[in-house]
């Protein structure tokens, strides 16, 4: 069994890199491996935009991510740096800034870089998606 | 020994940057975009390291160039081939 | 050739590699579907575009051949295509869709010039 | 005078399109031109976004887009289908996808995309900005 | 007469579109990445229509090549001049 | 040239073009920070972010050289530089800030066989 973490920096829709970073998580898993986590930076932050409302024919980005947490224990990281300045804040995070309305929730969470240097160092493969 | 994802196209500076960086014991996964390469058999990558360049099926699929890779003699893997190719290689690079 | 008042859409890039190919040709069905006549020039990856054996996209991500074959009911039949930009992708007519006009590189300038209103995509 | 329109595709901080066309449309005022309207498609619907959070000391572009807006009067159209499947709503669109949050206000309203045809249609020149 | 404005390097397919696409009465203005075009005296452009290609001076000064684009003596534009070129240009076509 | 427990960044986006470089200098910075030796590889346009002349962007858009002079200080000292890449942008070493390391294109597979970790942006 190998532990594998993921670094996504494709938006949805704009880029096919969340698509293929699904695709692969779940052949990952049907093989017998592990996946840490994710980690969501540059463009990628817009894969947890709760707000994301794709036409009803195509595929919920958002919706196929937390799926992946909840089934398999994948954790979503965002980053905040790329987050806050891309419009995507926690409802902590909007407290703070003094806005009305926010749009990451559980189970995604903001945190910071290093976050994404500690999945490179506790998994053995990194792949990124971009 | 690393494999290296290529998801743009062949003409790419990410490609361009990515054959300088390829070295002897490596393997090339072409995915998204990349898989456009089926097209170019005069693509100089194919020279540098013909056996172990790979095309992602689905992606040669959706962008209707199953058949053309097919023809070139291509080898071609599966999501499952590409989980394969990561347990194999232990370092992955993505250009992009 | 090409009608002064039409709106010339270019199209540059490939299906599923971002959602350029599909935003532009949704402007070229809403400018036809206002009564605009409405010309496409097809460049580059944007030719993969027509190619008659692409299919959707895993995970459900829409292909874009519905959307070519649908241009008819709008009006939209003049779908330009580079020549040069085709022999540089080693692509033949045959692996297009039927009846896209081929358009050599020194003509291209012309077709821009004809066009009142151009967008490029 | 000469009546000009724009097409912004690129997202703030990420692409500099936007910087271009503010800085550009400061330019054509200066020479006593109008600007009619700007419509915000692809990735420049990200222009629109009320949680828009960059670090302090950088532009906040939706608070240039919207200082155009109210001392010019300059028109700012975001294309709706290329905001809902990028995460960005009006209160109204909020309602009816029954949403708790909304991230685009006045003066930014979401409108379709026969509005950048009639934008190209009523002025002298359409400058794209990607 | 077409004002064809360039965002991409020299490189770029972008680039190699707009060359394509480019008439004898037609102007080039070379902004964002595009500028990078100045290190670049044998881009096919320049011997294409070498007269009316403009840089961005503020896009040029950004990215720390103003000094390299004034020896190699090419024309640059302040964003004034930008604007003056689209009213003397009533079409303008954006390559990206 | 390099420890086996170090962590390669590669650049290859040029300042103000997007946000690539300055994110992937963020992630360098950080691991710095984190105590991880970091070593930096400056490809194509990335090479740009070196460029002793340039400046901050209009409108306030930050620019780079602070953080390339503060990497010292993060105990980043090496930045290494494609030199066929610097040819072929037809830049001396001249031009850009002190203390880069060049390296020829045959040795960069060379460079990234030797860290155990690599991010590429």
């Amino acid at each position: 069994m190998i532990k594998y973490g993921f670094l996504v920096m494709g938006a949805p829709y704009s880029s096919p890199a969340p698509h293929s970073a699904l695709r692969f998580a779940h052949a990952v898993l049907a093989r017998g491996h592990q996946i840490a986590g994710v980690f969501f930076y540059h463009d990628g932050v817009h894969n947890a935009s709760s707000l994301m409302t794709p036409p009803q024919d195509e595929l919920n980005l958002r919706e196929a991510w937390t799926e992946l947490n909840q089934q398999h224990a994948v954790q979503l990281d965002v980053c905040i740096a790329a987050a806050l300045r891309r419009g995507l804040m926690s409802e902590s995070e909007a407290q703070r800034h003094g806005r009305q309305a926010f749009n990451i929730a559980l189970p995604f969470e903001l945190t910071g870089l290093g976050q994404l240097l500690e999945l490179q160092q506790r998994t053995d493969r990194l792949i990124t998606f971009a | 020994m690393i494999l290296h994802i290529l998801t743009k196209a062949p003409d790419s500076s990410a490609s361009t940057q990515m054959q300088q960086a390829i070295g002897d014991q490596d393997a090339v996964l072409l995915i998204e975009e990349a898989v456009t390469a089926a097209l170019d058999p005069s693509w100089a990558a194919w020279q540098q390291c013909h056996t172990r360049i790979f095309l992602l099926s689905e992606d040669l699929i959706a962008r209707g160039l199953a058949s053309i890779a097919a023809g070139n003699g291509l080898p071609t893997l599966e999501m499952d081939g590409f989980v394969a190719l990561t347990e194999q290689y232990e370092k992955t690079v993505t250009w992009y | 050739m090409a009608t002064p008042d039409a709106l010339l859409v270019i199209l540059r890039h490939a299906p599923h590699s971002s959602n350029w190919l599909r935003e532009g040709l949704d402007a070229a069905l809403v400018a036809a579907a206002f009564g605009q006549p409405v010309h496409l020039l097809f460049m580059g990856q944007g030719i993969m575009a027509l190619l008659k054996e692409q299919g959707s996209g895993a995970l459900g991500q829409k292909a874009t051949l519905p959307t070519i074959d649908m241009l008819e009911m709008y009006d939209i039949d003049k779908l330009w295509v580079a020549e040069g930009a085709l022999q540089r992708m080693h692509l033949s007519t045959d692996s297009l869709v039927d009846g896209v006009s081929l358009i050599e590189d020194q003509e291209i300038s012309g077709l821009l010039q004809q066009h009142a209103k151009i967008l490029n995509f």
